[in-house]
């Protein structure tokens, strides 16, 4: 287990690395770059968890598509070479404050109910089950989320029509 | 459509939102050229685009002056040919013969029957070579890659003809007043004979190849559509005009100069007039110029090739304009002497100056890729618009 | 010996690992330049009756290939003065690593596999053509920070295209893919074999039953899904070299353009493998099982991938390109709508029998 | 392994996110700072259910990535909208309706 600990540590200094960068950057087109970085990294987190098809889900899903639609909608919105000033507004400490809030309560919970649970990989999770599982178990779910997608394609393409 | 024009301070918000603008996404001025290879020269083109629809589209030409007119006229008139064939390089044979044919007519004299017929066989060689490149550059700049390589290789053909009677591949120079440098060469018309039915063959293979390729006809049916009128009154002349419906072929309609009447040929004419009926027209060209070739080759005429020209060439004073059927289209040259060696003034009329001019109403709201399309379907040589 | 080929090296993982690397960064290279050398230079040549990259060396031009090679290798390594220099740099990279990514599923024989554990012929990563087609979908960001970071407005245009490209060819990429799973039960790279190589048709195991006969619609949706994955002909509108001289690519000089090169070539390999896989059976000849397997299956499985990479570069060098908008028509008016269709037939037909 | 180790790293990119919803002033970037909150609820459940040996977890969050990407696709195309018709990228910009 010590293997994947100083995996896992080195993948979350990234992503935190990334995450920062994300939110302070002053050029738009590095921060969608630090983005694909935290999602590569939570792909990694996903593998270290044994939980390959997710992990290929967010790469194909979030790095392949919605950062290519992010950096897309970037470059059509004029996109600028150099950093911009104006990327953030005045309501930085309020943020700070806000987010520091949040996350500490948040981590103050899991401090206080997860003290020192271990997760125990057994085995990594086959495909199958997760196959099984949405087809039987979450199906309505599944059936809503289509519906939900395909409303969103249309919805998107009502909106950038020309009429 | 014009909401790039006003600047977004000046106008509320709301006002714009009930404006029934497209995906205007910002728009953004590229230049096309003067380094670029679908202007095939120094062609510039600026084009301002919201995102891929071109809005507007400015020729900017001259940056390939080199000043013919005016240099003829320090130049006398056996040196003005060597000028004058670098005007539209790629049938630089076709140039020579108006030039030369206007001031044979100013000086009255009659070239032989044989130097005119070997005019005609040379003029409709350089018109297959350059469409030959013209059917193969057109696959090239919609993006096929083989039928540029199979028309430079058919071309070669053709070029080597031309040298072997001229000398010259490029400039052959080979027009004299009254006549030609020299005869043919022993065994060049059995050679000629050949490579022309090799030419028939070429064209069918265009025509499969390129022509009945799907994406090809997706790429430029009703694309850069030139309407008759709208061309003619542009000046747009040749086989872009006869693409668009109309019948008019300097070969036929002008004051011949060369003996076009004595053999059976006839004109293509397309309705459409997009960029596929330029390429169609073309084509049919290429194989009709094949056949007059074949034609004049069996009617070839004994004789001199030289007819009594003074030894010192002074042309009378005078002036005439001569204009004949180019490959580009309509070429023509306003000869004004003074009785010198060389000639007073002369202006020149070149086919693809009059072709581009329609540039700006022909690529408005269409898409990059089409620009492409239709500078490649106009099919335009730089040195033939900047002289 | 038969060991170095089941990657089953004997001496820790560090070894392991460190052999697997030099494999997989010594073969995409070497298919690249493979298929460079055949069908860039001498299919194309012969194609298109040309003359100059069968000269040099003598012998049908054997040199022009490395040539090039010393060509791209001592040029300049230009950088615009405006571009984004880090941004600038890394985007071969990412581009040339989304390939090498890929790469490392393919099975070249029961035990010859890359990635993932081995268990009597189970190896591979148990998402496998899942796996490689995520992974190649990566190179989108390397191209549009290529684009983006040469700031040059035919690259911007370019990597645009290419973005647009990409995303609307992975559906049918995926979906074409679909099909050949749902029949084989997997989306084991290696069970996809096995299940194709322990086929019946009809109860004759003669040929075994490659997946092309089958699902021969999905096996040209990925034919052509993946030809405008690989961005060629008819669907090169990013490179197009004569709209935008050369798109995403065009402020690239020597080693970094190189790169692109053999990123294109090398994913044109990998996909090819991926279809060869897929669809023809890879590395397996039916009733041919065991040690032996291991041996000639890299090389059935390279005769495989020259068919498919044929096919390829036939299409790239016959056809004319669409317009950007009538190949978004293609993916989206036929291609997904076809894919879907086959999927549901596949399903149905899997069902009932 | 810790479970908490993933817990406090998703509380982390939690909180980042949040900094960014609330003090980035282009839309694309505020839609990627969301992005940074829905991988930090991805990585709770996918941790959750490695914790629980089953494949709930991954499940979950697969629905969440689908609906993150729906979520993306009409985003921008607001962010375009709003581009098209204001020039602006920035959501304060968009106040028309404010009255």
């Amino acid at each position: 287990m010590v293997a994947q600990n100083v995996a896992f540590w080195i993948f979350a200094a990234f992503m935190a690395a990334g995450a920062i960068r994300v939110v302070t950057t002053d050029n738009i087109v590095h921060a969608a770059l630090w983005l694909v970085l935290v999602l590569a990294g939570g792909a990694a987190q996903f593998i270290l968890l044994g939980q390959e098809f997710v992990a290929w889900v967010q790469v194909i899903v979030y790095i392949g598509a919605v950062i290519v639609l992010f950096l897309f909608g970037i470059m059509l919105t004029r996109a600028p070479m150099e950093a911009e000033e104006k990327l953030n507004n005045n309501l930085r400490w309020p943020g700070l404050a806000a987010a520091l809030l949040f996350a500490g309560t948040l981590a103050w919970a899991f401090l206080d109910q997860w003290g020192s649970d271990k997760i125990k990989l057994t085995k990594p999770v086959r495909t199958k089950e997760i196959g099984d599982l949405v087809f039987r178990g979450y199906l309505v779910p599944f059936e809503v989320v289509g519906v939900l997608l395909l409303a969103a394609l249309i919805g998107a393409v009502v909106m950038a029509r020309k009429d | 459509m014009t909401s790039f024009e006003v600047d977004p301070k000046l106008y509320s918000p709301l006002a714009d939102s009930q404006l029934n603008v497209e995906l205007d996404t910002g728009d953004m001025i590229l230049n096309i050229g003067p380094q670029h290879p679908a202007t095939h020269g120094t062609l510039r083109l600026v084009v301002r685009l919201d995102g891929e629809r071109v809005i507007k589209a400015d020729p900017v030409i001259g940056y390939m002056h080199r000043g013919y007119e005016k240099l003829t006229e320090y130049r006398t008139y056996p040196q003005i040919t060597t000028l004058v064939n670098r005007i539209d390089w790629l049938s630089s044979f076709a140039n020579e013969v108006p030039f030369i044919g206007a001031a044979e007519k100013l000086m009255n004299i009659e070239a032989t029957p044989r130097a005119l017929y070997i005019r005609t066989i040379l003029t409709e060689m350089a018109r297959i070579s350059t469409f030959l490149l013209f059917l193969g550059e057109m696959g090239l700049q919609v993006g096929a890659i083989t039928p540029a390589f199979f028309g430079f290789r058919d071309r070669e053909y053709t070029l080597n003809l031309i040298e072997s009677a001229t000398g010259g591949r490029f400039h052959p120079n080979y027009n004299r007043i009254g006549g030609l440098k020299e005869d043919l060469p022993w065994g060049w018309v059995a050679e000629c004979r050949n490579t022309m039915k090799k030419m028939l063959d070429s064209c069918d293979e265009f025509e499969d190849l390129v022509m009945g390729n799907p994406i090809f006809q997706a790429r430029t049916r009703g694309i850069g559509i030139i309407p008759a009128e709208l061309g003619a009154s542009y000046g747009v002349s040749g086989s872009n005009l006869r693409a668009s419906g109309v019948d008019w072929d300097l070969r036929r309609d002008g004051e011949p100069l060369l003996p076009y009447n004595e053999i059976e040929w006839k004109t293509f004419t397309h309705q459409d007039g997009d960029s596929f009926a330029r390429y169609w027209v073309r084509l049919q060209e290429t194989r009709e110029s094949a056949r007059m070739i074949l034609q004049l080759l069996e009617q070839l005429p004994a004789g001199p090739i030289m007819a009594k020209v003074p030894r010192i060439i002074k042309v009378p004073e005078g002036e005439i304009y001569v204009n004949a059927e180019n490959p580009l289209g309509e070429m023509g040259y306003y000869i004004i002497s003074k009785g010198a060696t060389g000639p007073f003034r002369v202006k020149i009329r070149t086919a693809s100056f009059s072709n581009v001019s329609i540039l700006p109403w022909l690529l408005q709201g269409i898409y990059v890729p089409d620009v492409i399309t239709v500078l490649a379907s106009l099919y335009f040589i730089l040195g033939d618009i900047d002289r | 010996m038969s060991h170095l080929l089941a990657f089953d090296i004997p001496g820790g993982w560090g070894t392991t690992l460190g052999i697997k690397t030099l494999i997989v960064m010594g073969l995409i290279p070497v298919g690249a330049l493979v298929l460079g050398y055949t069908f860039l230079l001498k299919m194309m040549s012969h194609m298109q009756s040309r003359v100059g990259p069968m000269d040099p060396g003598g012998f049908h031009g054997w040199f022009q290939l490395i040539g090039d090679g010393i060509k791209f290798i001592q040029k300049e390594d230009i950088i615009p003065a405006g571009a984004d220099k880090r941004v600038f740099k890394m985007a071969p990279a990412i581009v040339v690593m989304s390939t090498f990514l890929m790469f490392v599923v393919l099975p070249a024989g029961p035990n010859a596999v890359v990635a993932g554990a081995l268990h009597k012929g189970q190896g591979g990563i148990d998402v496998g053509i899942f796996y490689a087609l995520a992974v190649s979908s990566l190179s989108v960001i390397g191209v549009l920070m290529a684009g983006w970071a040469s700031s040059n407005k035919y690259a911007l245009i370019g990597a645009l295209r290419a973005a647009a490209q990409l995303i609307a060819y992975e559906l049918p990429l995926v979906l074409a893919v679909v099909g050949v799973v749902v029949q084989a039960g997997t989306m084991n790279l290696q069970g996809i074999v096995f299940a194709q190589q322990q086929g019946k048709i009809f109860g004759w195991s003669g040929i075994g039953s490659p997946f092309i006969l089958t699902q021969f619609v999905g096996f040209a949706l990925f034919m052509v899904a993946a030809q405008a994955e690989l961005t060629q002909p008819p669907f090169d509108m990013p490179v197009a070299e004569s709209e935008l001289v050369a798109g995403y690519m065009v402020e690239y000089t020597g080693f970094r353009f190189l790169f692109f090169f053999i990123g294109e070539f090398g994913t044109a390999f990998v996909y090819a493998g991926l279809a060869a896989t897929l669809f023809l059976g890879g590395w397996s000849i039916p009733h041919v099982n065991g040690e032996i397997a291991n041996w000639i299956g890299p090389i059935v499985l390279f005769v495989k991938i020259m068919l498919v990479a044929f096919l390829m570069f036939w299409a790239r060098f016959s056809y004319p390109r669409l317009r950007e908008d009538q190949l978004q028509a293609l993916a989206w008016k036929w291609l997904i709508p076809i894919s879907l269709i086959n999927i549901l037939v596949t399903g149905a037909l899997k069902v009932a029998f | 392994m810790l479970l908490n180790q993933f817990l406090l790293l998703s509380a982390f990119l939690f909180g980042t996110g949040i900094y960014g919803v609330i003090t980035r002033k282009h839309t694309v970037l505020v839609l990627a700072s969301v992005e940074l909150m829905l991988v930090a609820v991805n990585i709770n459940m996918v941790a959750f259910g490695a914790t629980l040996n089953n494949a709930v977890g991954q499940v979950f969050a697969l629905f969440v990535l689908t609906i993150a990407a729906a979520e993306v696709g009409v985003g921008l195309a607001i962010v375009l909208l709003i581009y098209r018709n204001l020039r602006s990228a920035n959501p304060d910009d968009a106040s028309v309706l404010k009255g």
